[in-house]
């Protein structure tokens, strides 16, 4: 080794191509996608229960964000869901009906609250970080619990109107639209968040994830990045709520109880983290089956849900889509890690 | 069409919750609907009666709602018990609307949510200030003049808050003090202290159900309030039979407003209680989600009877149910006819041990109080 | 000293046809050798072909996939590694794994369960961590890590000494001080040792016997001085390129 | 005057309480690092026995208290050899979702074995009312929470933290490979810290069931409580867990009396400017 | 500007009772090879971090490029040429050692912000990430499990993590360890070649790599710098002899 190697052509093109392969859309991920919106045509299906799905789906997903690509684990993300929500509801309330520009707005309006927050935390790690997000997620929930002159209190904010989506599709009873908007939306802003990791930036994320003290010895911003990623998952969480508003036209504290930030936790371990896909499938697996359990079991379903989690974390240790890539992978004779050269 | 007549059905919808802390709401339910169908058989109007049951989780909206248009799009229910909490209801109304489902509030307090948001629902709960303003008036009346309110900190205490203190003015009784308290709080000690500070003569207690309400008796009780001559009362939340029990005799001479208490006196209550009893045990307690499911599934049967050989109109159903007076276990009540709420007697009860038993016995009624 | 190939006396430990690895990966093949007691066996080989996966399987820390161990006549491959620590086998690990949350004193104390090597003891031999006893071992310096992680495996007063990299990152005069230490334990307590070394001239020129390793097999086995006068030979067994 | 002192007095018992209900999760959070938020439910199940033993058995509540340690303590062992011990190599999250799993499983069980209702429970006569205590009225229950609650503090802060027992946890927990290969048997130790954990965590159930109510419902009430003490704390040490409890027991009560609107937030405004300022907890050291 | 990219004035550190060095007067030339020796626990480690900004001193100064530093993060000193590797690997498990470097690289030349476009963009770095790690023999390796990869290549990637950066100082602390004589060599004939405006620290125990391949030898003992000198004379002096050598 003495002579020093030098770089070869093909060797060059074969890392490049490494990156645009990660970047690129494979046929799993099309056919996930054709899946759910094929949902719809599926008889009988309860396209409410669908459109929900894709709502947490989408908060899970905003969660991953935060937890499996920067690995700040939040007890509050609630929050986050909750402030969209009620931006949406506000909006709905005070005559700005129509939904997308009020989805927007509560996101930008949930980006800033997150971003603070990220400010607020930026130094704080581990299990500091998990009772600071938490604490925040249940004084925030008390305020507007207890608020009852302002936001409603517990009985809900009332008067909400929603206009037609593109003043085409009112949002019906069956959850027609409802399923369409919760779906598109979600889609649009999953491949927003895909490009995003796959971006420069999410690689930085993955890195600090992995060792902040390496990353500060490369001179990244590391703390400046705590409060980017806080900002987009609270965005992505808020418009999560928005669409939880918009189709439901109803808000109450319920959108910010820790309650939700343990379940998102959860819908989002089942599925597995750090891939995106994780959320939509936890959300998935988790709301169909305990819809299903609370209607067969309505008084024992919680034993069947404990027993799932048992199930999973026993058997999927690190989710189920992982899992389920294992096994792609060993269908598929030949399939290295990168190129070979 | 015509010839299906005979096997046709209608379906019940029934929301409530089954599970968590709020699960003996669905079970109640669910044991006065059995006792109900065993007594009057599983047809009406000549229709098969078919139960859709869904758990609502507790006070949750979003599920709520949901369900709420699952049961009404896909199952096709034609009435709805439920579903219970005041968000639920609210959430559920612009559906019940638009579905012509008519729906019966068994489980929500607060007030103006029927009428307005769904002229197809019907309450046959009670509305809170049916609760509070006798309250006021008797307290007053009784020489209790400074009260100290302590409520619990969410809507439906504000709204108690409001009607209480209101009652209490217009009855020239004064405030001693008030009091919000957190729904999530193990410890009252520095309230009670601070309710002793104040000097009242009675204290008046809004908690919802639940470890609250047995809380904070406990608390009086342990922390020598109650010992130092105060008058402890409330809504009937706090003495509720479904948890006195777990309260113990610490509940003793709680004073209380209610719509109803086994130990009231009538041949068709005392009837109900043997039959309740008798097909789900002593355990646990009948509470006032049953008496609001009694009286749904009877006046869905009466209207059920009342378009016997129709096909199932849910306008005629909700017009033959407002503006109806009838005999409860109870006592009488009238459903309003514009509105859909519901007028009541509203009795005051004293807790005392009647056979070794924790009751509310009633000491005294108001005739008739209206919903707002 | 013993400088035969095949030593007469009984051995303290037997290795035979031994495979074992991380969970399904295998990374040792059928391993087979022997160390008589008070012997010195180093065991070297380039970067990354299970020297350090041999030490754990000894110790019981990796997944055992066939072959037996034997120690002092009893059979040991089955047995959990506090087990197999309380027979006299002591472990220094490669990458100087202390008790991060625990002093100094306390790294020693929980493991002493009698013998010659108090703390105390280990003080005098180590003065630098008497400096530091109250000093959470976190804390230390990284030549001070690996004296305590030896100290350490002292206390549990093994008479099988299995040193993973023992002196990386100690500073010359304490390596020296700390051969001349192991010698004397030889000597006076017939302490058996295996020793994993990187530094193949400071291995050989120290030790009795020696085995190279490759790709989880025995390619070579000999009389350390002898490899050690045998530049080709080494340069060929765990020379640079791969 | 005498307003204060009571006061002061009901929040120290309040922070003993506090204290008495987390001690069982600082023992297998913070010694063993196991995030184990089926403590809380092991409190419900201690709560559940000792009422059954008194109303079922006549066992008197003293001596109820002793058996509630020792069922439960045996109930964790059971868990965590079947369970727990396949999950210590694991992260934090799985450990969440596997506890919490066991905490959903436990409502079930607790609902089917004892009924969804709030369980009635008697205390005996000498542990009710009210006591005059140098010209104080306390209430005799409060009394007792701090003497048992000072004793079991005592006891712990000797017996785990300052003992090679609790050096062996730590190391164990450190790295548990080399601990094992250095003579340690952590299965056994392991296990029994978990008992002794799960011992502790039903006697908070069963102590405090009568104040905080006992319902199946009991674990995830009050598992947040737990965890905000227990994280104030400082992992890792049970004397932090004592002044975490204290600390915000005395604040919430206080809080309560003196500033009455802002009564709730304060356990969780003080949660959050304690972990903002030391985010390892107040006795919880850096990493 | 001044001769030294790196100069300390009376650097004085302690933790606790436990004084490190009272007086630290230390300055390393631009482009030069420096080691430091010393003593187990005689303060080494401690010096970088106190360079690096990893921690602070209790009192006294770091000039960097002829600035003062003392209170920079050690984020701007990276920015500003100083990089360290650590003295126990400190690598990023989940990414591949390409990944690994890119990322480096990427935080170098400040493009690792919020966007839409994706990594494979970067074709510049992801060329020069590949020819570094084809400089240091692991682009056979690139695409590999990090933390399979054998202790002595994690070692290698720990430094080109640290050269990706292009700096005027790089601080190794102990590169050689855990590798065997040979790749410890390697390694340093590695360094060799960089360019000579990078500065080397580094603290080794092996002293057939500290006098083979430093220009200066600095001996930290009992909290001070007991003597800087050429590698010869270093090792003819008893005092170091007496501390440290041995024979
Ligand atoms: N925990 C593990 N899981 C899977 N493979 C492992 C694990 N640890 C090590 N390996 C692999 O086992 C092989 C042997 O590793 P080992 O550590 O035994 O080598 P070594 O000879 O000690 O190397 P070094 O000289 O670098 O210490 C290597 O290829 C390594 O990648
Ligand atoms: N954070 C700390 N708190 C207390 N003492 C510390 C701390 N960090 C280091 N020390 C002590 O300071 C001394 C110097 O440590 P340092 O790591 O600088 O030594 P070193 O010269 O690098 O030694 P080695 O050659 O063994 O790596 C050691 O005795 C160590 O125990
Ligand atoms: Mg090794
Ligand atoms: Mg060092």
């Amino acid at each position: 080794m003495s002579a020093i190697e030098r770089l070869t052509p093909e060797r060059a093109k074969a890392a490049t191509g490494y990156f645009a392969r990660l970047a690129r859309w494979n046929v799993y991920e099309i056919l996930f996608w054709l899946a759910l919106a094929g949902m719809y045509f599926v008889p009988n299906v309860d396209l409410v229960l669908m459109s929900q799905i894709f709502i947490w789906g989408l908060f899970a997903m905003s969660l991953d964000i935060l937890l499996g690509y920067r690995g700040i684990p939040s007890l509050g993300h609630a929050a986050f869901f909750g402030v969209g929500a009620y931006v949406a509801g506000y909006c709905g309330k005070f005559g700005w009906t129509e939904p997308i520009s009020a989805l927007v707005l509560a996101m930008a309006i949930a980006a800033v609250v997150g971003w603070l927050t990220g400010k607020l935390v930026q130094r704080v790690t581990g299990v500091g970080l998990l009772m600071v997000t938490l604490g925040l997620n249940l004084i925030l929930y008390d305020l507007v619990h207890r608020s009852t002159d302002v936001t409603g209190g517990d009985d809900g904010m009332q008067g909400i109107v929603i206009a037609p989506v593109l003043g085409l599709f009112r949002f019906d009873i069956f959850g027609r639209t409802a399923f369409w908007y919760a779906l598109i939306i979600a889609f649009i802003l999953f491949v927003i968040a895909r490009a995003v990791v796959k971006s420069p930036f999410g690689l930085a994320l993955v890195g600090a994830r992995e060792n902040p003290r390496r990353m500060i010895m490369l001179g990244a911003p590391v703390e400046g990045d705590v409060s980017r990623a806080f900002a987009l998952g609270a965005a992505l969480a808020g418009a999560a709520g928005a669409l939880l508003t918009q189709t439901t036209q109803f808000v109450s504290p319920n959108t910010l109880s820790f309650q939700r930030s343990a379940d998102v936790l959860v819908i989002l371990i089942i599925g597995g983290t750090g891939r995106l896909y994780g959320g939509f499938i936890g959300a998935l697996v988790f709301l169909i089956l305990r819809d299903w359990l609370a209607a067969i079991s309505p008084v024992y379903w919680y034993f069947w849900i404990g027993l799932l989690l048992v199930v999973v974390v026993s058997f999927f240790r690190k989710g189920l889509l992982p899992s389920l890539e294992t096994l792609l992978n060993r269908w598929k004779p030949s399939k290295a890690d990168g190129p070979t050269a | 069409g015509f010839g299906a007549s005979a096997q046709e059905t209608v379906k019940i919808g029934i929301l409530q919750s089954y599970s968590g802390i709020t699960s003996l709401g669905g079970q109640q339910t669910d044991s006065t609907v059995k006792l109900f169908m065993q007594k009057y058989g599983d047809t009406a109007g000549g229709k098969k009666i078919e139960l859709v049951r869904r758990d609502t989780t507790g006070p949750n909206p979003e599920v709520a709602k949901r369900l709420v248009q699952e049961v009404v799009t896909r199952e096709k229910v034609q009435v709805l018990i439920g579903p219970d909490y005041t968000p639920n209801t609210l959430a559920a109304a612009p559906i019940l609307m638009e579905a012509k489902v008519p729906s019966f509030v068994t489980g929500a307090a607060t007030t103006g949510i029927v009428g307005e948001k769904s002229k197809y629902s019907t309450r046959t709960f009670f509305a809170v200030p049916q609760l509070c303003k006798p309250l006021a008036a008797y307290a007053v009346k009784n020489g209790w003049k400074r009260v100290f309110v302590a409520v619990a900190d969410f809507a439906p205490g504000h709204d108690c808050e409001k009607y209480f203190i209101e009652a209490l003015k217009d009855a020239s009784g004064t405030l001693a003090g008030n009091l919000r308290i957190p729904v999530a709080n193990p410890e009252f000690s520095g309230y009670m202290q601070r309710i002793r500070d104040a000097k009242a003569d009675a204290l008046f207690i809004f908690m919802p159900i639940g470890e609250l309400s047995i809380g904070i008796l406990r608390a009086v009780n342990d922390s020598g309030l109650k010992a130092s001559g105060i008058k402890i009362m409330g809504t009937g939340d706090i003495t509720d039979e479904t948890y006195i029990d777990a309260v113990g005799d610490a509940a003793l001479g709680t004073i209380t407003t209610g719509i109803y208490s086994t130990q009231h006196d009538s041949a068709l209550n005392k009837e109900f209680v043997k039959d309740y009893v008798a097909l789900n045990g002593a355990k646990p307690r009948i509470g006032w989600g049953a008496i609001a499911t009694w009286d749904a599934m009877r006046m869905t049967y009466d209207a059920l009877n009342a378009q016997a050989g129709a096909k199932f109109d849910p306008d005629k159903f909700a017009a033959f149910i407002h503006g109806r007076t009838f005999e409860s276990p109870r006592g009488p009540i009238t459903i309003d006819k514009a509105n859909g709420d519901i007028v009541q007697n509203i009795y005051i009860r004293r807790v005392d041990k009647v056979n070794g038993v924790l009751q509310n016995v009633e000491i005294e009624s108001f005739k008739d109080v209206g919903f707002k | 000293m013993a400088t035969d190939l095949a030593t007469d006396l009984a051995p303290v430990l037997a290795v035979s046809n031994l495979s074992a690895g991380y969970g399904a990966a295998k990374i040792l093949h059928g391993i087979d050798f022997t160390v008589a007691r008070g012997e010195m066996l180093v065991v070297i080989g380039r970067n990354g072909v299970g020297k350090t996966t041999l030490i754990e399987t000894i110790c019981g820390l990796t997944t055992l996939q066939g072959g037996t161990i034997t120690f002092n006549g009893q059979r040991i491959e089955k047995l959990p590694p506090f087990r197999r620590n309380r027979l006299g086998i002591g472990w220094v690990p490669q990458e100087r794994e202390v008790f991060a949350s625990l002093t100094v004193a306390e790294n020693l104390g929980i493991v002493y369960r009698g013998g010659p090597w108090t703390t105390e003891a280990l003080y005098g031999l180590f003065p630098r961590l008497a400096e530091r006893r109250r000093s959470y071992a976190r804390l230390l310096s990284g030549g001070e890590q690996q004296m305590l992680v030896i100290a350490r495996a002292l206390a549990t007063d093994p008479t099988l000494l299995l040193l993973d990299e023992p002196v990386e990152g100690l500073a010359p005069l304490i390596v020296q001080e700390m051969i001349a230490a192991i010698n004397r334990m030889r000597r006076e307590s017939a302490l058996t040792i295996i020793m994993v070394e990187q530094k193949h001239d400071i291995a050989l020129a120290n030790s009795d016997r020696c085995i190279v390793i490759d790709h989880g097999a025995v390619v070579h086995a000999a009389v350390s001085a002898e490899l050690l006068a045998d530049a080709a030979l080494l340069e060929r067994l765990i020379g640079v390129a791969e | 005057m005498s307003s204060i002192l009571t006061v002061l007095f009901n929040g120290v018992a309040y922070g003993f309480l506090l204290f008495i209900m987390s001690v069982g999760l600082s023992v297998t959070l913070g010694m063993m690092n196991f995030v184990n938020l089926a403590q809380a439910s092991f409190s419900m199940f201690g709560g559940y026995v000792k009422v059954t033993a008194m109303q079922s058995f006549g066992v008197p509540f003293l001596a109820s208290l002793p058996i509630v340690f020792i069922v439960i303590g045996a109930l964790s062992i059971v868990v965590e050899r079947l369970i727990f011990r396949h999950f210590y190599n694991t992260d934090d999250l799985t450990q969440v979702l596997l506890t919490i799993g066991l905490v959903f499983m436990s409502i079930a069980i607790a609902t089917y074995a004892w009924g969804g209702t709030y369980q009635r429970i008697d205390m005996p006569s000498w542990l009710t009312g009210q006591r005059d205590v140098l010209g104080l009225t306390l209430e005799t229950y409060r009394i007792f929470l701090i003497a048992i609650g000072a004793a079991m503090a005592i006891i712990l802060v000797l017996g785990l933290e300052r003992t090679q027992l609790g050096a062996m946890v730590r190391a164990c927990v450190d790295n548990r490979r080399v601990a094992g290969a250095c003579g340690l048997n952590t299965e056994l130790i392991f296990a029994l810290t978990f008992a002794i954990g799960g011992g502790l965590a039903g006697l908070g159930g069963a102590l405090s069931a009568n104040l905080l109510g006992l319902d199946p419902n009991f674990p995830l009430r009050y598992l947040v409580y737990l965890l905000i003490i227990v994280s104030v704390g400082g992992m890792g040490t049970i004397s932090g867990t004592l002044i975490a409890g204290l600390a915000l027991g005395i604040a919430d009560v206080m809080g309560k009396y003196y500033f009455p609107q802002f009564g709730g937030f304060v356990i969780y405004v003080l949660t959050v400017a304690c972990m903002l300022w030391r985010p390892h907890g107040l006795l919880g050291r850096q990493t | 500007m001044s001769d030294m990219v790196l100069e300390t004035r009376d650097l004085h550190m302690a933790f606790g009772g436990l004084v490190i060095f009272n007086c630290m007067n230390f300055a390393l030339r631009r482009g030069e090879r420096h080691a430091i020796i010393g003593p187990n626990g005689a303060g080494k480690t401690t010096f970088v971090s106190l360079v690096t900004g990893l921690l602070k001193p209790k009192s006294g100064n770091v000039f960097f490029d002829g600035r003062i530093v003392t209170n920079d993060t050690p984020q701007q000193r990276v920015k500003a040429g100083m990089v360290r590797t650590f003295q126990i690997n400190s690598l990023f498990k989940a990414l591949n050692p390409l990944e690994s470097v890119v990322l480096a690289l990427l935080e170098r030349d400040g493009k690792a912000r919020l966007s839409l476009r994706s990594v494979s963009a970067e074709t510049k770095l992801i060329d020069e990430a590949m020819a570094l790690l084809t400089q240091f023999d692991l682009a056979r390796d690139a695409y590999g499990l990090t933390e399979a990869l054998p202790y002595g290549k994690q070692r290698l990637l720990e430094i080109v993590l640290a050269v990706a950066l292009q700096p005027k100082l790089l601080l190794l602390d102990e590169p050689a360890a855990g590798l065997s004589t040979q790749q410890g060599h390697e390694v340093f004939s590695q360094l060799a070649h960089l360019s000579k405006d990078t500065a080397i620290l580094f603290i080794e125990h092996d002293m057939n790599l500290v006098f083979r391949y430093a220009d200066v030898v600095s001996v930290f003992a009992a909290g001070a710098l007991v003597m800087q000198d050429t590698p010869e004379n270093v090792r003819r002096s008893p005092r170091v002899r007496e501390v440290y050598l041995g024979n």
